[in-house]
């Protein structure tokens, strides 16, 4: 069967005039302008117990990984960390939405999406600590490389998707963007692709507020980023980002759709970042503490512990539980991280092609003799 | 100029007993009307209908690369055969086309993208250099991108602005991807089968002005593999380096030659990434004169990087020094003054008498 | 004044939960998906009849010019030509909806919007004859060069406008493009800076239907193209793009607003490429002669002069007086371009750079010795 | 390796006899706060901030050059002074950004664009060439368009993949572009206000490694016009040729030779287009050796165009072929390998070495 059948080039329906209906209805792809919100709502009731016990333990631990890692760049343990402390409730729910067989695209940011996913911290953040671009195996785990170079992980999510959905296999992608990142032409050309291919993806946008320090109003004028979709004729939802349940429910259901063959979602998550952009930023010249700690009290994990109490689905035994693995993990961390990488300076010429060429064999022998020489001397 | 029997010559020039065979073997036969003569343009059409009916991963995408069969027809029939789930009409993006080409190559697809003109490229450069290049260096070999990025390049056709950039230096200079570039029909098919079967990504130039030069051709016979070059004519004077478009002006400028006493020989280099150093200092050292012909501008031009290694190679053979004709470092100009603009058999002769026969 | 104060950094409004309202209203913003049409309706009784005469009388020599130029090419003359024939409205109201301080960014499509806006055809026309690549001053007649890569000259359009209004002039900037170009990043990026610098910018998108061979479901599957500016957060609309005096009115508007410094607007014209995308194209390979029949059926000046006669503002005289106009033109065209373009090779070095290079002078005196030399064995 | 002591000897082997100015008079003074001994960042600065006060023409735009004054600080304080209006916060798009200042300068702006690390200018390459590198030439000199695009380029500051590109080639090799790269810190502010005077469009390459870099300096004190390349040290054995980032390695080299008995000219090129062929061939023909430095792969690199151009000069002038230490033909490696991939003190004197000092 062919899957792209419908794009026959047959007529051109619904241009010529007395004709003009648009393609598509617009009216289900526009967003709801006040996001899905289901903590503090009795919306919560309807959820299954063990998912929210679960996405909150994994909140509690990402968090603990979020300030172990800024840690870390503190004892030059890495290079640089882009925290997503305030995030984590996207981060879980992007990683929990997805099944094995799914592809997560995520970008810097989302080293917690992809230690969620399964990943070693150790592998996750290799980029990171400077010792290797890509420390895990993205086609083991289902998980592109952390993409640098703004949005254009979005295109591969769609590529990787259309190519699954032409193999016949029930493979969703979902590749995690910032606010900032919608603006480049990437993730236009993305969208489109998307949408025309019909393609298995679901973007989620997390709209933090800022591109480094460029706040949102100086991004976009949209109603809210969310209403793009429906330039591409696909659905745009918008959520609370700092909402678990509901950032994992409105992605399930965008991921569910997706595998059914309905198409791509773009799903704007309203969330902040806590920190600074990274640990080499200063967040003061561009933003007020009083705004921060407006969203302090907005944090993901003290609305879902709060939420979850009242619901009467946590208690002080899970709290406590939730608390000793993100210090195991911490610990993990720190002893992990305290040891040196080890390092294989020959390795830069291995994986440049299939086959080295006969310039790198003579650069690689090169570097050989210097680093031969360089022993010899450490050696006398 | 006369494209058909330039290339017949370069075809006939080729020495058929050093070659032998990268192309794998077609799990079905070539397309079976495929005539004796065909044009460069039919024989990349050929190349990509037999790697498509090889292996059902080879996956072709671009702007017009269906019904129309692309603006060059080097896709034409494809769709009609193979429908549109493997010869995709995209829309009009070519990062997103490339984009896309990387997450179908991520999955294990092979594609094959058509840019539409070398300057139209440009928009997704920044697919190329950041991750087409990077990809499988980034991922420790974890992430191959065996994807072929066609890109019908180059001037001479009386194309308007935008339409005849010879943009290869900015390929060859980004380390990771492979560089080919035919100039014969014959390599035109079997590069382009030998760049879709490669596991890393290829830059897969053609010279739109040889487009529709014929020749002799089957499809069956070997060529040399990628990264070698090869001797198109041999000679006792002097050589002329060059590739793709270039070379049937080089051929008829060592045919003018032997008129002013020069017996030039004229080597193709076919890859310009990774480069046969190998053979160009082989035949360098042999001759001690060489010139470096391409009609990209000359600076920072790939013919640079040929002039330096050869030099640094070949230093204490050189009668003279490597000398390069290419086109002016300007943008390229309206068609009615392109021959100004390319390198002609004059301007090669020039370079040529520039090489100190005195001593 | 500082006109981007708007923009300052202070609070990020909006983004507190709670506060979720959208930054604008989307409901003005979308289009109508009936698009706007006045020919055949009783609104085009508003209309000033000396405009509808004039939009009239340029259509009738924007045909003309067409086709001469169509002929040229099939004489040698032009080296290429991608013809507006049917598209004519759009060319003819995007020149007369701007003023003489506006500037009209053209594609290589649009030499009969730069023509109508009083380009002679000879300069216009020199990037398809192939003697030069502009023949006209862009400065001196407010017209960017036509432009080949597509949605490039977008960002141009913005960029200018956005000086203009820094530097106090009313100047607005308008944008032609075809419905493929919406696909490309370009486009996107120059809406967006467009939205967010509320600059005095206007997009018409002529949606012919077709970008060479792919038909506009395969290019998008938004319900309309004039849907995508709600992502923006800008105005979209929908008009006709056959009934010139639709087209003239909904771009004047825009441009007054634009021009009152209420910001961008996307326009997207529903319209039909008659002829092939060029002349070296083959329509036949994707599409049917049966819908080009019925497009002609729907031609601009066959409605125009149908509804105007209807109106009793157009009589025999006037449909005489344009078609000699036309014709006057055609023989003036013919004249000009059967004569050989004059050509200098050495200007290839003049204007590289203000000053030409040492390297450049090293190769224009080649390129002279060369012509010199040639001249020489010409003249023996 | 210090750089505030590399960058002061550096300003110390300039020659100020030969100095001469192209830096207009600025029509307000220089920031009256200047400090005697400034970083190359805070000179960037000044020359951004004085560029400003001398023309309301000149605006900067970027990705957080407002507020944030940039990742690198090189435009701090320029919004408090002149408002948002003149330094703009952009949209995060660098095609947007560039195609954005072609509109502002084809109304009679001057703009200055920050792309904010080397591979992030990679999306607006197409405006890049297609458009600020020809729409002077393509307007037949009707709409030049005085941008400078500034771009903070090279390794050696530990950055993550992406942020390390040494870029110079693509843009070296595309005619219509100037191409220029400080080495020193008063080079820093007098080839800023030159480029931003220029009236064409000038590819600004800041070398991040020696952004924090100290030195004496007098913005008022003119330097070299663009174009020119300054001898930074003298020397009667060979002449290592370099620029930009790779300027103190190369200083450090030719010390240390010395007590191999070499006794190395250091020439720093300060700008890659136009190249100063004069200067370039005039010590090379006095030394007979070169050796090109940079850290760019080498293939394809900006070394094999000076490598060759001065061969193709100096070919009987020369002892040795000009050999090029060059980074090597890989992606940028993480930064914990980095120091393995760039031109080091060691890798430079074996290439010294080979400059056939038999004969
Ligand atoms: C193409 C490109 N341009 C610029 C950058 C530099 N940069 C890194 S992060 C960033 C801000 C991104 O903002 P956003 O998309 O909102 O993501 P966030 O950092 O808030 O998660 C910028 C400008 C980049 N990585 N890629
Ligand atoms: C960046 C870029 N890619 C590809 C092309 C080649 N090309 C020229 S016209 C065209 C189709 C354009 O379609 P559309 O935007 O609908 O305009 P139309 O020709 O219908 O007026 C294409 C693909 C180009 N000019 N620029
Ligand atoms: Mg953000
Ligand atoms: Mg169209």
């Amino acid at each position: 069967m062919t899957v792209l059948d419908h794009r026959h080039h047959t007529a051109v329906p619904g241009w010529l005039p007395g004709a003009t209906a648009p393609r598509t209805d617009p009216a289900p792809l526009l967003p709801d302008v006040s996001p899905v919100r289901v903590l503090g709502t009795p919306a919560l009731e309807k959820y299954d117990p063990a998912l929210l016990r679960e996405l909150y333990r994994r909140l509690v631990v990402g968090r603990r990984y979020n300030q172990q890692a800024t840690t870390l760049t503190k004892q030059g343990r890495l290079a640089v960390y882009p925290a997503s402390t305030g995030q984590e409730a996207c981060q879980v729910a992007a990683a929990l939405a997805l099944g094995e067989q799914d592809w997560l695209f995520p970008s810097y940011r989302d080293t917690l999406a992809v230690v969620s996913r399964g990943v070693d911290p150790l592998e996750a953040l290799t980029l990171l600590r400077g010792n290797a671009h890509t420390g895990y195996d993205p086609r083991a785990v289902r998980t592109a490389p952390l993409c640098t170079p703004l949005a254009t992980q979005a295109p591969h999510a769609v590529g990787l998707a259309h190519a699954a959905r032409l193999g016949g296999e029930p493979v969703v992608a979902l590749a995690l963007l910032g606010d900032g990142g919608t603006s480049e032409g990437d993730f236009h050309e993305a969208l489109n692709f998307a949408a025309v291919l019909q393609a298995p993806v679901v973007f989620l946008v997390q709209n933090n507020g800022y591109a480094i320090s460029v706040p949102l109003t100086a991004q976009s004028a949209a109603p809210t980023l969310a209403h793009k979709a429906v330039g591409y004729g696909i659905p745009g939802r918008l959520v609370d980002g700092n909402d678990a349940p509901a950032v994992h429910s409105v992605l399930t259901e965008a991921v569910e759709r997706a595998r059914a063959g309905g198409g791509p979602t773009l799903v704007e998550a309203l969330t902040y970042r806590i920190e600074a952009h990274t640990n080499a930023d200063d967040a003061t010249r561009y933003r007020d503490d009083t705004e921060v700690a407006a969203w302090r009290e907005h944090d993901p994990i003290l609305l879902m512990e709060r939420a979850l109490r009242e619901l009467g689905v946590l208690d002080d035994t899970l709290v406590q539980d939730a608390a000793d693995e993100a210090e195991a993990l911490a610990a993990r961390m720190r002893a992990e991280f305290h040891a040196d990488a080890e390092l294989d300076p020959m390795s830069m010429f291995t994986h440049v092609f299939a086959e080295p060429t006969p310039q790198l064999r003579e650069q690689a022998d090169q570097l050989a003799a210097e680093l031969a020489a360089e022993a010899e001397v450490g050696h006398r | 100029m006369n494209e058909a029997s330039v290339a017949a010559r370069a075809a006939a020039a080729a020495t058929p007993a050093t070659r032998k065979s990268t192309v794998p073997t077609p799990a079905t036969p070539a397309t079976p009307t495929m005539p004796t003569t065909v044009s460069m343009a039919q024989a990349l059409n050929s190349a990509l209908r037999d790697a498509m009916r090889a292996d059902p991963a080879v996956h072709v995408l671009g702007e017009d690369v269906g019904a129309l069969g692309g603006v060059f027809r080097i896709t034409d029939g494809l769709t009609a055969e193979f429908g549109p789930d493997r010869c995709l009409d995209t829309p009009l993006a070519e990062a997103g086309i490339l984009g896309t080409a990387v997450g179908m190559a991520m999955y294990g697809l092979r594609p094959v993208v058509e840019m539409q003109f070398d300057a139209f490229a440009y928009p997704a450069l920044e697919q190329l250099f950041s991750h087409v290049a990077k990809m499988r260096n980034r991922t420790a070999g974890r992430l191959p991108l065996p994807i072929t990025v066609r890109i019908p390049y180059g001037g001479g056709i009386g194309g308007v602005e935008h339409h005849s950039d010879a943009s290869e230096a900015y390929y060859t200079s980004t380390p990771g991807l492979h560089v080919v570039t035919p100039a014969t029909v014959a390599d035109a098919y079997g590069l382009l089968r030998a760049s879709i079967a490669s596991d890393d990504p290829v830059i897969f130039l053609e010279p739109k002005r040889l487009y529709w030069g014929k020749a002799g051709f089957d499809p069956a016979a070997p060529v040399e593999p990628i990264g070698r070059a090869v001797l198109r004519r041999t000679g006792s004077s002097a050589v002329l380096i060059t590739y793709g478009p270039s070379l049937p002006v080089c051929l008829e400028a060592a045919e003018v030659a032997k008129a002013e006493g020069w017996d030039l020989a004229v080597l193709d280099l076919r890859t310009l990434v990774p480069f046969d150093d190998e053979t160009v200092c082989r035949v360098v050292r042999s001759l001690g004169r060489a010139v470096v012909v391409h009609e990209a501008t000359g600076f920072g031009g790939t013919g640079a990087e040929i002039a330096a290694r050869v030099t640094e190679r070949c230093f204490h053979h050189l009668a003279a020094p490597v000398l390069r004709v290419t086109g002016f470092d300007i943008p390229y100009p309206p068609p009615m003054l392109e021959h100004h603009h390319l390198p002609g058999v004059d301007r090669i002769l020039d370079a040529v008498a520039r090489l100190q026969w005195e001593d």
